[in-house]
């Protein structure tokens, strides 16, 4: 085998002290996948046991431990650097045309910094665990709740340093080291993705750091900052973490929208529909995210004009989305579509993303979030966007990338199937949980009424079947390492960068900087050699 | 010695311009970041400032203005010594750059340590929030004035967080300067520093009046 | 299947059919537009599928087809926001004369005092067809009063006083939920709202010993010895409060506020916040003597010191 | 490969008139200016900081593309002081100088 990144160097050190963004993507690849599957085991958990109506299975304490480290660790540390911090960090230089990063000693030290963050979290999961909910809502996290809340926030507050350190990275990589001919109009929408989020999380993340740092002050020293006993504002402390907060869920779903940009393009074999719009979305999409956190706190005792104004705001957003969506699906128009595995996750993206989007528009219609508010309309509808989107599109990547990062080919029938499970075992689990938040379920609740029974078991039994959906990946993507065939440097004969370099890349990504003289898609109609050949023989190869 | 060896030009860079635009930039990008990291702080100022005008005024009055003044003038001057140390180090004049940088060291010095004498001041008279602050004036304003020194610590506890960091780079480019025996001032660096040094400074600008300065005209 | 299971909410209260309307209009923008690209997506990826179509043609957009999906949500989240703002203005407006009762959040159980002296925890009785305003606060974290099945929601604050409005159509039994999260018990923060005829509620209400929250306020102004300063004449140290529930306040500073519950609180508890212009700002904060009930009964007490009514009712003489 | 136009004298300059703003900073405190005392000393702080930022940091020789980072993190600060207006202009406190709505108030209030 060639040299490339992987066979370069054997030993440990060479992997903790490596500089190669493509190496730091894969340590950043094992950590996310660990905490994915320690916040998916909380959720299983918590899941069995809203399988019966009465609180029988684990104490109150416990439960609100469960959905606290299910949120945190979620959020935090999977979904937040998810595509970014993986694929992003693989494929961003390589997409550009770029040997590196521009920092790479900050990015390696930013999977430290990680690293370190979720030591803290895991020392507060095994201490016993935090209870206030991933929102640290004040007075309960700062005078009231006794459980380790200065551990986790220390976990969240390091871990923000990191996404800090990736953006930063990510936004002068962009900036100062593009290829010759690569114009801003010539970037995959990948790169436009990621762009966007970098800043949003340059922009909102340090509000949720000092915010915390209030939080720790109040706790730790008695310091009043938001205690309404000494005339404080309880209020206060959720303007500034929504303002953080709500960017991020665009910080999560960003990336996964350039995935799916990436992956439609390639398996329709078209230019996307209107490309200067989407890379003009994302961006447009990153500043209204600034302007609309409010909408979590329409019935929280916030002025009556602020709720009329943030609720226009959050209607504005929809319209970047509806625009992707659009413009997402008119691609496929006249293509020549394949229904690879990448293309069934992001198909499933475009369509659950959809209803996340437009459950979000009800959430934001004043008078209706009145109603929903903090119930299981709400849990439903952002797992739609994170999950049914943030994560979906994650998954695609993976399959999309997984040759050119591994060298290897995975079967893909597994994934296919994977594919499939994975979108019926999201609907079942989510979809009634529609139903229950109008009924009025109150979210965070360890015992319900009897009569929403039926409508949790639906949940749960979806539950489990999207855990085994996850694991499938987990399972035949580790297989392939050994067994899958070689995938050749372009299998599915796409366009960008990253695909003119070998499979796995060479540690300085091109034999020669490349020159760009092409839009982004230029995919050639007809005489390349018909993709869906190289495929099935793969498939014969594998099975 | 006058003419500065070049900086070294790193693997993944096509030429030196481009990896001084790159440095340049990701430093003006970390400093947009902590412009939110103390306007997380300001967002929250200006709510209780709003809410509580005339306690946090008497408040305020607590506050050492001599002190606050001189520690800005300090602050200023460092300022200054880092900017003349950064144009050293862009002509290459190493000693002239070892100077001005332990004078910036010195300064930002003399600043902490009135920082902390001030701090100590605040501890002793019982200004410092939590279960042992005491209000000496109207005491139904203890709570809002509280609520200040809160403030007050934790924007100068942040900044000063930032200045001992600040101080800790300083001392090790410092001595890294000196130690060179084949000299190479590293121009990017020390204009990185200067970029950090002077962010600190502006802060500080805002600090001194948004919490001395609240209406002494009473 | 358990004979309750629905999978619409009962309607109980003026709000619910008019939010339901709203939420239909929402559903169906929502089930068309997943629709509409579900189906789309289905026809190219099979219309289009390789096997049968290899000769992609490529189309790199068209702005006034994506100046049309642009156009169009913009106008119908329009109708949205001012559909959705109609509403909830209403909800926030407070009716003109509400039977007003009194809620205490705390963890983990809702008190609720009615007017005349009548309490109760966790259930709240309540008549139809009548407007019903509640004045709630909490006396330790943020929670949120929640009625589904009158599809109002308001959240419970720590020091500041939120209040609700609605009225109920339905006699019946209807779940009341904490909606916010409130620390272990959270989940068993709950109650009953029990809505009878006007005349039933009224017998409810007269059958109690309890007594009315004016009168124990009185009590505690007598005891906390209130009126050594906000004597009725207006001469005392602190300014009079005959009269004073709804006027207009002029404040130390500038401005003036309207003394409402808010401010009265505000005046008792953390008395820096708002100083009565050409008065000292001397008034000792009663933080940590009084519980939030105390409070509203204070409230309720002061509420009577109108003009011409006797300055302290006879009960109010500490009794025993 | 770096340069900057800075000399002493220049820089001098700029320290002297940030000490000058300083010291009429401190001055302005002590006049009763009331509403305009904290317009007046945030003024005049950013006057100092954009002397500081456009010479010390040497904004005035850099592309537009710094300058455009340097206003970011003020611009978003910006947004969030907004819009937090929205929220705080009509919450708690109800200054009466505004005139009476007919719009309803979220706080319990009688009349």
């Amino acid at each position: 085998m060639s040299r490339n990144y992987l066979n370069a160097d054997y030993n440990v050190w060479s992997w903790l002290f490596t500089t190669d963004h493509k190496r730091v993507a894969i340590l950043y690849l094992l950590s996310v996948t660990f905490y994915f599957f320690i916040g998916g085991a909380a959720a299983v958990l918590f899941r069995l046991e809203l399988m019966t109506p009465q609180g029988d299975l684990v104490l109150p304490e416990t439960y609100n431990r469960l959905f606290t480290l299910h949120g945190i660790v979620m959020i935090f540390f999977f979904l937040i650097p998810a595509v970014p911090s993986v694929l992003g960090n693989f494929l961003l230089p390589l997409m550009i045309g770029a040997r590196d990063v521009a920092f790479p000693r900050l990015n390696l030290a930013s999977w430290y910094v990680f690293t370190l963050g979720g030591l803290f979290t895991i020392a507060a999961i095994l201490a016993g665990g935090v209870d206030t909910g991933w929102t640290f809502y004040t007075p309960y996290s700062s005078a009231y709740g006794n459980s380790n809340v200065i551990l986790a926030a220390a976990g969240v507050f390091i871990v923000g340093f990191s996404s800090i350190l990736t953006s930063l990275n990510f936004l002068v990589t962009i900036h100062t080291m593009r290829a010759p001919g690569l114009t801003w109009f010539r970037l995959p929408l990948f790169v436009w993705s990621n762009y966007a989020t970098s800043i949003i999380v340059l922009l909102g993340t340090p509000v949720l750091t000092i915010t915390l740092v209030l939080i720790a002050l109040e706790r730790l020293l008695k310091f009043p900052i938001f205690d309404p006993a000494l005339g404080g504002d309880p209020l206060l402390f959720q303007h500034l973490f929504w303002f953080y907060s709500h960017p991020a869920v665009y910080i999560m779903v960003l990336p996964s929208m350039g995935v799916v940009s990436e992956i439609v393009t390639c398996f329709s074999r078209k230019q996307i529909f209107g490309y200067r719009v989407i890379a003009f979305a994302s961006l447009a999409i990153a500043f209204l995210g600034f302007l609309v956190w409010g909408h979590h706190m329409f019935v929280s005792g916030q002025s009556l004009y602020a709720g009329f104004v943030f609720s226009f705001l959050s209607m504005l957003v929809a319209i970047p989305s509806a625009v992707k969506v659009f413009n997402w699906t008119a691609t496929l128009y006249r293509g020549s579509v394949e229904w690879s595995t990448p293309m069934l996750y992001a198909l499933g993206f475009i369509g659950l993303f959809t209803m996340g989007g437009l459950t979000g528009l009800i959430l934001a219609t004043l008078a209706v979030d009145v109603h929903v508010h903090d119930t299981y309309f709400v849990v439903a509808h952002f797992h739609y966007i994170m999950v049914g989107g943030a994560v979906m599109g994650y998954l695609g990547g993976i399959h999309f990338w997984w040759p050119k990062i591994t060298g290897r080919m995975y079967p893909t029938s597994w994934g296919n199937f994977a594919a499939i499970l994975i979108f019926v075992g999201f609907n079942l689990t989510f979809f009634p949980q529609f139903l229950l938040g109008y009924l009025g379920m109150p979210r965070r609740y360890h015992a319900y009424p009897p009569e929403w029974q039926v409508l949790n078991v639906m949940s749960s039994a979806g539950a489990s079947i999207l855990g085994i959906g996850y694991l499938l990946p987990l399972g035949y993507l580790l297989w392939s390492l050994r067994y899958g065939a070689a995938a050749g440097n372009n299998p599915w004969h796409a366009t960008g960068l990253e695909w003119t370099t070998q499979s796995p890349p060479i540690t300085h990504n091109f034999e020669q900087t490349p020159i760009v003289t092409s839009e982004p898609y230029d995919y050639q109609p007809a005489d390349k050699p018909a993709p869906k050949k190289v495929v099935v023989e793969l498939e014969r190869t594998v099975t | 010695m006058t003419n500065s060896a070049p900086t070294p030009l790193a693997h993944h860079f096509d030429n030196l311009d481009q990896q001084h635009r790159a440095a340049t930039a990701g430093l003006w990008a970390f400093l947009a970041t902590e412009v939110l990291l103390f306007g997380g702080m300001f967002a929250g100022y200006a709510v209780y400032r709003n809410w509580y005008g005339e306690t946090w005024a008497a408040a305020s009055h607590k506050l050492d203005l001599v002190m606050g003044t001189v520690n800005t003038a300090v602050l200023l001057v460092s300022s200054f010594t880092m900017a003349l140390s950064v144009q050293a180090a862009e002509a290459g004049q190493r000693q002239k750059v070892l100077r001005y940088l332990a004078t910036t060291i010195v300064l930002g010095a003399v600043f902490l340590a009135i920082k902390g004498s001030e701090y100590a001041h605040k501890i002793e008279t019982k200004l410092l929030p939590g279960p042992h602050f005491h209000w000496d004036g109207v005491p139904a304003d203890q709570g809002p004035a509280e609520i200040f020194f809160s403030y007050y610590f934790a924007l100068t506890g942040t900044h000063a967080v930032h200045m001992v960091i600040g101080l800790l780079i300083l001392i090790v480019l410092w001595i890294r300067i000196w130690r060179e025996s084949r000299f190479v001032v590293n121009g990017q660096s020390v204009a990185n520093m200067g970029l950090y040094w002077h962010f600190v400074d502006v802060i500080w600008v805002f600090l001194f009046p948004l919490l001395y300065l609240i209406d002494r005209s009473h | 299947m358990t004979p309750d299971f629905r999978l619409f909410p009962e309607s109980a209260s003026t709000f619910a059919d008019r939010v339901d309307h709203l939420y239909a209009f929402l559903v169906i923008v929502a089930v068309f537009f997943t629709a509409l690209i579900a189906s789309l997506i289905i026809y190219f990826s099979i219309k289009y599928r390789r096997r049968v179509h290899h000769e992609h043609v490529q189309i790199t957009g068209n702005y006034w087809l994506e100046a049309t999906w642009a156009i169009i949500p913009l106008m119908l989240t329009m109708v949205m926001f001012v559909w959705g703002a109609k509403i909830f203005l209403e909800m926030r407006s407070m009716p003109a004369n509400p039977l007003n009762i009194r809620v205490v959040g705390k963890q983990w159980m809702w008190k609720i005092q009615h007017p005349l002296g009548r309490a109760e925890i966790n259930e709240l009785h309540v008549p139809m067809d009548q407007p019903v305003q509640l004045n709630m606060i909490s006396q330790d974290v943020i929670h949120s009063f929640y009625i589904p099945a009158f599809r109002v929601k308001q959240d419970v604050l720590p020091g500041y006083y939120s209040s609700l409005w609605f009225q109920a159509t339905k006699p019946g039994r209807y779940h009341l939920f904490c909606a916010e999260y409130c620390g272990t018990n959270h989940s068993q923060m709950l109650g009953t709202v029990v809505v009878t005829t006007p005349e039933e509620y009224s017998s409810w209400l007269a059958n109690t010993s309890g007594e009315s929250s004016e009168v124990a306020g009185a009590r505690l102004f007598e005891r906390f010895r209130c009126d050594n300063c906000h004597k009725t004449d207006g001469l005392g140290d602190g300014p009079s409060l005959t009269g004073l529930v709804g006027s207009r306040v002029p404040l130390a500073g500038g401005g003036a506020v309207i003394a409402n519950d808010q401010y009265l609180r505000d005046s008792i508890l953390n008395p820096a916040k708002q100083v009565v212009a050409s008065y000292e700002p001397i008034m000792p904060s009663y933080q940590g003597q009084l519980n939030e009930a105390d409070v509203q009964q204070l409230i309720a007490y002061i509420e009577t010191l109108k003009p011409g009514n006797a300055p302290r009712p006879e009960s109010a003489a500490p009794s025993e | 490969m770096i340069r900057h136009r800075s000399s002493t004298m220049s820089s001098a300059v700029v320290l002297v008139s940030l000490l000058c703003l300083l010291a009429i900073s401190v001055i302005a405190a002590h006049f009763p200016l009331r509403a305009w005392s904290s317009g007046v000393a945030l003024g005049i702080a950013a006057i100092k900081a954009g002397l500081v930022a456009w010479y010390f940091m040497h904004l005035r020789d850099e592309s537009s593309l710094i300058r455009v980072f340097s206003l970011a993190g003020v611009f978003c600060l910006t947004i969030m002081l907004t819009l937090l207006t929205t929220d705080y202009s009509d919450r708690h406190v109800q200054r009466l100088e505004a005139p009476e709505h007919d719009t309803p108030r979220p706080v319990g209030q009688r009349q």
